[in-house]
């Protein structure tokens, strides 16, 4: 059976399908690795609720300015076409639904789409849950990055959440280390999974009850070290 | 690539449907996006509600959508300016629906649409006869109004400068309803009188970022 | 008897109350004659709802541009320190209370401060608000510059309003051709009548109870063509 | 003639008051009025709420304002950020009240209580722990919470240049909040990096107007 995905690859395989000329969020994590994935000839604009839009990953040498960064706080550059704004503004974007895209980390999605993504339960830090629950009622498309399982082994994709919820039936799409698995109005849909591993053992790694698509195909990423 | 460009006016609103609400930048003719206007006119598109502050001055424009009937309602603050005899016409034989808003309540409530927010409450025009028919709901011992946002179908704006991802700069007092406008539509159409390299655009003085522009024509204004 | 002031002379004695430092924003119509009755040697910074902070009137000479207008679509200058912002912004300055004065004209003030300024009875033609009833609720201090009486002679400061409301209780000075009055939490206090005329004639031409302050003053003001 | 520059930090905060609300600029410590927050934990002020996006990072600005024992409540959306032990120890040892709201609605409620705004409705949180308490009310088929806007006593923001007016420009991302805490409060107090003649901000690149600054103060910041 093919490796699963690492963090770098599950980024590249998600950039891979955002089109060109989309607007798009990336949560702070993983998601953020998908401005790094995005192919150099794909126009994509990429916003940041910091008050970016336009933002690029450095380039190894670039040199790195405290004053632009990004939504994780850390160091970013400038396309041509970008812009600054204010933290109201860039939130007028997010919430008035003029985001194409936002890639978000999860804990738990839930085969109607919910999603929990901001607090583990019994945490004894304090709670924090930033912009996630502004993009994931804001952007016309949900995307979620995460592993399939925890590291005990519990599925993340699941009937019916368990943790503080983030948004209710906003996910469209999940892509994990196994799999890419679409929402939709009749359910869980999967449309990539991994070489050599069967629907069942992916059923059997999952909490929400999956359909394979007809015209599913193997999950694939280039070598690319996490 | 992208690239929001188009090579006129009429291309620029083509596809504009009977029946859409439409919003249009400018205070008076100062930043009134006029070859928008007018190529929107010439389609003969019909029962349009558009919104904007004002309703046109002379047979350009705002005024001349009106005058080919392209108008059934108006919602503005002040449609009584010089030269806008058209809408005067049309007002008084009953052709046309008017709703008068607040200036401030126009532009609060078209932000509000194009911030996710369905409804927000103010004090302007509590208690006055603006306020019929509006849910009154008292905060902290004042009573305020409740008003819904607006969303356009389409945002006519007039800009200065744009690029190709649909950036847009203004200049002085231009900028008016302009960048609110376009921020308030599912389809913004921007005419400039300049559209430039991209990059061109400092990224610290864009006012209207391209997330919220669809299209954008380089026209040859009438009265540059 | 005194002259009654003219129009310029009463935005004159208008302007003359407005401390440096002030933020103010003018009705159409007459309120727009103070921006070029203020004092120079005194910094006050002009709002205009269309966009602009640090407005300044036109010297004689000054070139017109058409995409530099005041409220009124009237072309004006800039003071160094002026700024330009869109209608949103400009409104949310206005309704947020950040502006210190306005100054509107009136068809009629009641003794309660009820302000009536932007519908005649029986009019044929359409209504129109622009934006008085967002400046009558939205600045600190409403101050109206108004005709004493109408030309039928019918007072313009009355006990109660009979036209359409701009907005309640909201008015605190009013400047008209023969005195400048007050609304206190105690009614309506003249604070200057013009030279020669009494007291008692004053309220005859009022509509509204007046008071007369303890330390009335005489109304002057420089000639000015109007 | 208008001047609202100060000679230092601690001249600009002098007259803080205990159990003040206090909005600051900053994400992380991009834009973060750290001269500003330091003057007044220097100041031993107390029982202030803060609202800001984080919990300040290390021993200075809001970091050094929490150690000082100034905060009783810190209304954030996301306190947990590398660096910001002290909101920690004081949070688990229930000496620190916290609110936690969602980021857009931090910028929002703020924006509303600027532009007087009472309330809005909006759909984050919608269905969410954070919507607890909440009003829920429909619009056209879907639910939304009703938030209430904040409004601060005083805010503390960052700028790149400033003037005796109280304009002010920024740069890259050190904008974010602070434009927004700046329009929020009876009392802006802006820091900035260098204070400009008057005339030389272009009146087009103007981010936060004069309108909304009482105090200006040229600081030599730390990490410049």
């Amino acid at each position: 059976m093919t490796q699963p995905l690492n963090r770098l690859q599950m980024a590249w395989r998600c950039a891979h399908d955002i089109p060109e000329g989309s607007v798009v969020n990336l949560g702070v994590g993983i998601p953020l690795a998908v401005l790094d994935q995005t192919p150099d000839d794909r126009e994509i604009i990429f916003h940041s609720e910091n008050g970016i839009l336009g933002m690029k990953a450095l380039d190894p040498g670039d040199p790195e300015d405290p004053e632009l960064v990004n939504a994780g706080k850390r160091p970013v550059k400038m396309n041509p076409g970008g812009a600054f704004f204010h933290h109201a503004d860039s939130f007028l974007m997010v919430r008035g639904g003029h985001l194409d895209y936002t890639v978000l980390g999860a804990y738990e999605v839930a085969e109607n789409g919910d999603l929990a993504n901001w607090r583990l339960p019994n945490s004894k830090t304090a709670p924090a849950v930033g912009g996630a629950m502004d993009l994931a009622y804001g952007a016309k498309q949900v995307y979620v990055i995460c592993d399939h399982n925890s590291k005990d082994g519990s599925p993340k994709i699941v009937k019916k959440t368990e943790l503080p919820l983030t948004g209710r039936e906003c996910v469209s799409r999940v892509f994990t280390d196994i799999a890419v698995i679409d929402r939709t109005p009749d359910g869980m849909v999967v449309r990539e999974m991994i070489d050599g591993m069967t629907f069942d053992e992916l059923q059997d790694r999952t909490g929400a009850t999956l359909r394979l698509a007809n015209d599913w195909k193997p999950l694939e990423a280039p070598d690319l070290d996490s | 690539m992208i690239n929001k460009i188009r090579e006129s006016a009429e291309e620029a609103v083509a596809d504009v449907k009977d029946g859409s609400i439409v919003l249009i930048g400018g205070f008076g003719m100062t930043g009134e996006p006029q070859e928008l206007c007018d190529a929107l006119a010439r389609r003969k598109v019909r029962d349009l509600t558009i919104v904007t502050n004002n309703a046109g001055s002379g047979e350009a424009g705002i005024g001349r959508m009106l005058a080919e009937g392209c108008v059934a309602k108006l919602v503005c603050s002040y449609p009584r300016v010089p030269g806008s005899t058209v809408f005067e016409e049309l007002y008084e034989a009953g052709k046309i629906d008017l709703e008068i808003v607040p200036q401030g309540t126009i532009a609060e409530r078209v932000r509000a649409g194009a911030a996710g927010v369905p409804a927000f409450y103010t004090r302007t025009a509590w208690g006055t006869p603006l306020a019929e028919g509006k849910e009154v709901r008292e905060f902290d011992g004042k009573e305020y109004l409740m008003e819904r946002a607006i969303r356009g179908d389409v945002a006519l704006v007039k800009g200065l400068k744009g690029d190709r991802w649909g950036n847009l700069v203004y200049t002085k007092s231009m900028r008016n309803f302009n960048p609110v406008m376009a921020m308030g539509a599912e389809m913004t159409i921007a005419q400039v009188k300049t559209v430039v390299e991209l990059g061109e655009l400092d990224p610290e003085v864009i006012v209207t970022p391209s997330i919220f522009v669809d299209r954008v024509v380089e026209v040859e204004p009438m009265n540059a």
